[in-house]
């Protein structure tokens, strides 16, 4: 065919349409939902969901703080001062009368002449004034410069009114800095695992599901035992063999390679299944057809046809990895101190007369849970906004 | 069907035999052995031991030998029935393990009752009242469930229980039955005791069946069967009850392969800050003092729990969907 | 069947695609589908021939074979390219395939499934312009809006998505991607199936109207007998894997000569309350290609049946020129067709 | 029209569907007669409401839908025979899961839904569900119930009965499925047996079997069919009188031959133009209808089909919806083409 014949061609039976557009979406919005991409529609079903906004604003938050702990840390998190073990909670109060002029109640410190021991009380008549932007201990923000920059501090730096948002651990550690620090590496070790996985999954599972065969089948039966292992006692034994001598930061990879291994199971399964289906679909067909090459019909057209859901899954699993370097954690067996994560830190909580004395110490427990929620949350709101054709 | 099971049944020692290679290789993978610790904590407590007995010791448990033939001396007294010996304990793994596996499998059956007793029904309720008061507040609890790991679920009970009625939960036994010989009124002092650790532990795989069971009734209530059920003038409680939950629970049978074996081993936190007294501390004291053959012989166990909790899944499965039983896979 | 002609465009000649039952642990292979089984039959250029029979005859597996989106278990395709040359389909791998594929497409059955939903019509529509060396987006972007106009849409739709588009609409933009790169056999597998009644009409005139300007060459696999009466030159009957039946639309809706035409053809219901069809039934039901009786496959539910059909498989002849049947009988019986 | 000898009158009604995005009028006004042993045909294409109409008469519309007018007179079988003195009642004023509603749902008014396969639960046998429903309306035994069953299965065409009754759903072919399901729809002696587009998942062949049958225990019942399709073929062999709808509305209503042979609205005419039949002279252009069906979210102002109409009259059909009217004896027409009645706001 000629292109002077295209041009002169016009279809005389049928008049170009110009009848609405018989789409699923409401008459007034139709343009702008006529050239909408697919991850327009999601995030729009996505924003629908108030409770998953709020959830990914949470995790933005919390990621923030995995950025820059230091800036919202209000002490050394490793200074230990035995005197001032058990420190109780001070409420942050932002109000002093009317006026905005944040504040907390000082801590008075009293020997129980019994136990001998120094047992501390609020004393809400006295308050320690807060102020933003203060100076405070040195560090470096992403390894990049050196600041001694904190979000809070007490208004005057040297004086003895220190503040303690979460209270003080056995140690006389502050509880709210070491939180932040617990904050950056369990949500990294999450973070990074279900990378991993994603990474192992994607490749083993794209392989078995695209090419098939006795490669799809070595596949299929190693997850197949993978899976039918006892996934925490064996997490246990591989992260109990790992030496004793390692720093805090092989440990924390080890780990989270060991999370990673085992996680990626479902997620390879989910990626095969995928593409299994996805190589029945027509329009991979047509792409076939067309003269596409493998590795363009892969990319163009199947891996983005289940990227949203394999992000939904992978958000949904980050919480799985959470929970499980903390129960490793706390277990004595994942991250090790020095070395601060949620886990380690409510290892200090094991001892249920020291949690009597300082409940506070569960505060971790409580990150862990808000974290783990967010994480769901976001990820039921993307999957449920992930298909918008509704396949 | 049948040739189904004897080809899983078949397969189940090749099975066991690769696990028990890889757990052997995992749990003698770390650096030192048992002896190195052992002379350690000896040396550190002020005492120590002289070369012969150092050597005397590693013969005894063949620690002397290269790794393949400690697995095979191991492997040979598992075939018979024996578990080997505690490096720590100086007793025989299998009166170690014994009683605290019946109690492992106890507080996982007992769990895995309570979750099928609360989430089975809540899901049918949630389901055929969507949006209704209580179909939130599930979902709110379901929320929750799942994103509380149990330990800390087990700390926030203790401390209250601890803190407000100076009680301690601890424990499966009363103080004075925890030596006592197997009777009627131990058992009747376990049941007591082991709703608490079972709740603790099933929480989670509770608000995750809920839900899972709300969005398969969810699923089979749209299936064309349930309109031409209806057509026919059946009532509409007996019809959900008789065919959509039906179906809704066929797929969730197939869910207990995991979700048993889940329960075994996650029982393992549970049972540590919860001081019971079942395998999982056990584990983890063995892993920590490099006691190999009892850390193995644990880990080989749990192996079996595992692969028989999907065996009994896949039984089950196939006795409740004809599709699966008459086809057979 | 008859030497290579000057017109041939296509030449299928014994092909046949077995998919394997496999059972077990180590899935061994037990049996075999016989969804094509030994077919052989040519396309002429510029001409329509229609592929019809009911759900599971292999119409769509030998469509797929043919475009070589499966690997056919045997049997020889000769195609005769523009330049002249024929090549066997059958032997060619993926890379040798690549230079031919511009020269076959598909329209496919499904209006939804077959459009990349997160593609722009400009994107579905030049994929196979691009992947075949027009790497010019400028002259992309003009053939696009050209090819859209071809086919009854508005070229400033280019932008949109396929989300936005009836499943009418949404045919045309297949038919366009699959026009995109000059094709000369266009297999339409149920092209109008999915469509509503009153939008079938648009596609088959379009089609019709496609093939006389471009001078087109259709496979037409459908399981409507009055849609493929309507647009095709030539009609060949599957049933359970195998031709039964290959004549001109004419001769073949008005003198069938297997039992099996005639049956189906009886079978339609014609939308005139005056004329009564539907009658004759058609006893029992298709045998499965994985287990087919002896004989002719269609020997249970013949009427006409006689012992020679119970054992000996019919050979495929041309009975009259241009006029193929395999049944034992075609010649001493008189089957009523369609009155036209 | 006469509603003295009607089986089943339905009036006006109306069915929304009341969703996040908006309300989506499925069925907008629809009203029709059936009578006692009559084939009622009702052709339209995707979002007419055929369906939905149906699944009113039977009170088994599922949430998001709702009835929101109309009303559905059914002449209720009394204990004893004599159609005479049954009473009609108005199947709109009960309650969807009442006694009295699951009363006449199964036993009077019978489904032939459209997917077999679907229709059966999977984990049941066909027999048990079949003896289900016999058991709800009859009073007899489990052993009577299943020998009724085993009847029921003869009478469709069934071979070896006693073994396909406890067999399920997926063991039979697609042919066999479908006579079960209609052997299911008959087992309580309906006087209305509803078809929703029953022959549209199956082959020819296969189709003509089962359209074959249904007129044979049609004849033998004299219970009336309400026949739902596209195929305007099948409606042509099956229908005695046949209704067109378009997107929630009634277009037509006649017998078979005025429709097929004197259509008056202008849609009936276009589709009737548009389809290729196996007698037309092949490779010509087919008139067809522009355009293509909107959705219902989008449904136009005035006639709904005025959009895509030849004769659309500006101002007039696109402003105001007609009224269905008897033209001739016994067709009706909603047109304006014909009469100016509108429908009152």
């Amino acid at each position: 065919m000629t292109n002077d014949e295209m041009t002169s061609a016009k279809t005389k039976n049928d008049p170009v349409e110009e009848v609405p557009l018989g789409s699923v979406f409401a008459a007034k919005a139709e343009e702008r939902v006529s050239v909408a991409s697919n991850w327009k529609l999601v995030w729009w079903r996505f924003r629908k969901n108030k409770l998953a906004v709020i959830s990914a604003l949470v995790l933005i938050a919390f990621y923030i703080i995995v950025l820059v702990p230091d800036f919202f840390a209000t002490q050394d998190p490793e200074a230990t001062e035995a005197k001032l073990a058990f420190i109780p909670t001070q409420g942050l109060n932002l109000f002093d009368g009317t006026n905005f002029s944040p504040w907390v109640p000082a801590v008075v410190g009293k020997r129980n002449p019994v136990t001998l021991r120094m047992e501390f009380k609020i004393d809400e008549t006295k308050k320690v004034p807060i102020r933003f932007f203060t100076e405070g201990f040195k560090y470096k923000v992403l390894g990049l410069f050196e600041t001694n920059i904190h979000l809070i501090g007490p208004q005057d730096p040297k004086s003895a009114d220190w503040i303690y948002l979460f209270g003080t651990d056995r140690l006389g550690r502050d509880q709210w800095s070491r939180m932040m620090y617990g904050t950056r590496t369990s949500m990294t070790v999450g973070l990074v695992s279900v990378i991993l996985s994603v990474i192992f999954g994607v490749l083993l599972g794209g392989i078995s599901g695209y090419f098939g065969g006795w490669l799809d089948l070595i596949i299929q039966r190693l997850i197949e035992l993978l899976q039918s292992l006892p996934t925490i006692p064996i997490w246990l034994a591989m992260t109990a063999a790992l030496p004793q001598d390692w720093r805090p930061e092989q440990v924390f990879f080890a780990i989270t390679i060991i999370l990673a291994f085992i996680g990626w199971t479902t997620l390879g399964r989910e990626v095969r299944g995928r593409f299994l289906s996805l190589r029945e679909e027509d329009f991979v067909l047509a792409a076939d057809l067309a003269g596409c090459s493998r590795f363009r019909i892969i990319t163009r057209h199947m891996v983005p046809s289940f990227m949203s859901h394999i992000i939904a899954s992978s958000t949904l699993a980050i919480p799985v990895m959470i929970i499980s370097e903390t129960s490793l954690s706390f277990l004595g067996l994942g991250i090790r101190p020095p070395a601060i994560s949620w886990g380690v830190l409510l290892q200090e909580a094991q001892n249920i007369q020291t949690l009597a004395l300082a409940p506070w110490l569960l505060s971790p427990g409580i990150a862990v849970i808000i974290a783990v929620l967010a994480f769901n949350l976001v990820g039921d709101g993307l999957r449920d906004a992930a298909d918008p054709y509704g396949h | 069907m049948l040739r189904f099971i004897v080809q899983r049944l078949l397969l189940l020692p090749f099975l066991l035999i690769l696990f028990s290679i890889i757990v052997f290789w995992l749990v003698q993978a770390p650096p030192g052995d048992f002896l190195t610790s052992y002379i350690a904590t000896l040396a550190s407590g002020g005492s120590s031991i002289n070369e012969a007995q150092v050597e005397a010791l590693k013969r005894q448990f063949g620690l002397d030998q290269p790794g393949y033939v400690q697995y095979l001396l191991w492997m040979e007294s598992i075939s018979k029935g024996d578990l080997g010996l505690s490096l720590e304990y100086q007793r025989p793994n299998t009166e170690l393990i014994g009683e605290r596996l019946v109690l492992t499998i106890a507080l996982a059956l007992f769990a895995f009752f309570i979750t099928w007793a609360v989430a089975i029904p809540a899901g049918i309720y949630s389901a055929t009242h969507q949006n209704s008061l209580l179909d939130y507040f599930f979902a709110v609890l379901n929320y929750i469930g799942v994103a509380t790991p149990n330990f800390m679920l087990a700390l926030i009970l203790m401390w209250i229980a601890f803190s407000n009625f100076g009680l301690s939960i601890t424990g499966l036994f009363s103080p004075e039955y925890i030596q006592a010989p197997w009777s009627g009124e131990r058992v009747v002092d376990l049941l007591k005791h082991i709703w608490l650790p079972a709740i603790v532990l099933g929480i989670a795989g509770t608000a995750r069946l809920t839900r899972v069971m709300r969005a398969n009734l969810l699923d089979e209530l749209n299936k064309p069967y349930v309109v031409s059920a209806r057509a026919k003038g059946l009532s509409e409680w007996k019809l959900v009850w008789k065919y959509p939950v039906r179906l809704a629970i066929n797929p969730l049978v197939s869910t207990i392969g995991w979700y048993l074996p889940q329960l075994f081993s996650g029982s393992l936190i549970v049972a540590t800050v919860m001081n019971l007294q079942n395998i999982g501390p056990l584990l983890l004291r063995a892993l920590t003092q490099q006691d190999m053959y009892l850390a193995g012989s644990i880990l080989l166990i749990y192996c079996f729990l595992t692969i028989v909790g999907t065996l009994i899944s896949d039984v089950l499965l196939a006795l409740v969907d004809p599709r699966i039983r008459m086809e057979g896979v | 069947m008859t030497n290579a002609n000057d017109s041939h465009l296509l030449e299928v000649r014994n092909l046949k695609k077995y998919f394997p039952i496999r059972k077990g642990f180590f899935r061994k292979t037990v049996g075999n589908v016989r969804a094509v089984d030994d077919v052989s039959f040519f396309i002429n250029e510029g001409e329509t021939l229609g592929l019809v029979g009911e759900s599971g005859c292999g119409k769509t597996t030998a469509s797929r074979c043919i475009l070589r989106a499966l690997a056919p278990t045997s049997g020889e395709m000769i195609f005769w390219t523009k330049e002249g040359q024929a090549v066997d389909l059958a032997k060619l791998n993926r890379r040798g395939l690549r230079p031919l594929r511009p020269q076959m497409q598909m329209i496919f059955q499904d209006p939804y499934g077959s459009l990349n939903p997160r593609m722009t019509l400009f994107d579905i529509v030049g994929e196979p312009m691009y992947v075949n060396g027009m790497t010019n987006r400028k002259e992309r972007v003009e053939r696009v809006a050209e090819l859209l106009r071809l086919v009854g849409l508005r070229p400033e739709y280019m932008q949109r998505y396929p989300h936005a588009f009836s499943g009418g609409q949404r045919q045309r933009i297949g038919i366009a991607r699959a026009l995109s790169v000059n094709p000369r056999l266009v297999v339409a597998d149920e092209p109008v199936s999915a469509l509503d009644v009153s939008v079938q009409a648009q596609i088959l005139n379009l089609m019709l109207d496609l093939q006389k300007r471009l001078n087109l060459t259709y496979l037409f696999v459908a399981h409507n007998l009055s849609v493929v009466k309507h647009i095709c030159d030539r009609v060949a009957v599957m049933y359970v894997g195998k031709l039964v039946e290959m004549a001109p639309t004419n001769e073949l809706y008005r003198a069938p000569q297997h039992p099996y035409t005639a049956a189906l053809m009886a079978a339609v219901p014609v939308a005139d309350p005056r004329v009564k069809t539907g009658n004759v039934e058609l006893k029992g039901e298709v045998p499965s290609p994985a287990n087919p009786p002896p004989g002719c496959y269609f020997h249970p539910r013949c009427e006409y049946a006689v012992d020679v059909c119970r054992t000996q498989p019919p050979e495929f002849r041309e009975i009259t020129p241009g006029h193929f049947v395999s049944c034992h009988r075609a010649d001493e019986l008189k089957l009523p067709g369609v009155a036209l | 029209m006469n509603n003295q000898t009607a089986l089943l009158s339905v009036r006006d009604l109306q069915v929304h569907f009341l969703m996040d995005e908006g309300v989506v009028k499925a069925v907008d006004g629809v009203t029709f007669d059936v009578h006692a042993g009559q084939i009622f045909g009702i052709v339209g294409e995707s979002g007419c409401g055929k369906s939905v109409t149906m699944k009113a008469v039977l009170r088994i519309v599922e949430p998001p839908g709702k009835i929101v007018g109309g009303e559905i007179l059914w002449r209720h079988r009394s204990k004893q025979d004599g159609s005479a003195g049954d009473p009609v009642v108005d199947l709109v004023k009960f309650d969807a899961n009442s006694k009295a509603m699951r009363d006449i749902r199964g036993a009077e008014i019978a489904l032939i839904p459209q997917e077999p396969m679907a229709s059966f639960s999977p984990v049941h046998t066909i027999g048990d569900q079949i003896i289900e429903a016999i058991l709800l309306h009859q009073d007899v035994s489990k052993r009577a119930a299943r020998q009724i069953a085993l009847q029921m299965f003869k009478d469709v065409g069934i071979p070896i009965p006693e073994q396909r009754l406890d067999e399920y759903s997926w063991q039979l072919s697609g042919g066999l499925r479908q006579r079960a399901i209609i052997a299911m729809a008959l087992s309580c002696n309906p006087r209305l047996l509803i078809a929703d587009e029953p022959t549209t998942a199956v082959d020819v062949t296969t189709q003509a079997q089962v359209l074959r049958l249904l007129r044979r225990l049609q004849a033998q019942r004299n219970a009336a069919i309400i026949f739902i399709t596209h195929d305007l073929g099948v409606i042509a062999q099956m229908a005695d009188y046949v209704m067109v709808m378009y997107l929630g509305l009634v277009m037509e209503q006649g017998t078979v031959n005025d429709i097929f042979h004197a259509p008056k609205h202008p849609y009936t005419q276009a589709l009737l133009r548009s389809i290729p039949t196996i007698t037309m002279t092949p490779r010509i252009s087919l008139p067809t209808i522009s355009g293509s069906i909107p959705h219902p979210f989008n449904k136009p102002r005035g006639c709904p089909f005025h959009p895509r109409c030849e004769k659309a009259i500006t101002g007039k059909c696109d402003a105001r919806t007609p009224a269905l009217q008897l033209i001739g004896e016994k067709q009706l027409v909603s047109c304006f083409l014909y009469h100016d009645a509108e429908v009152a706001a």
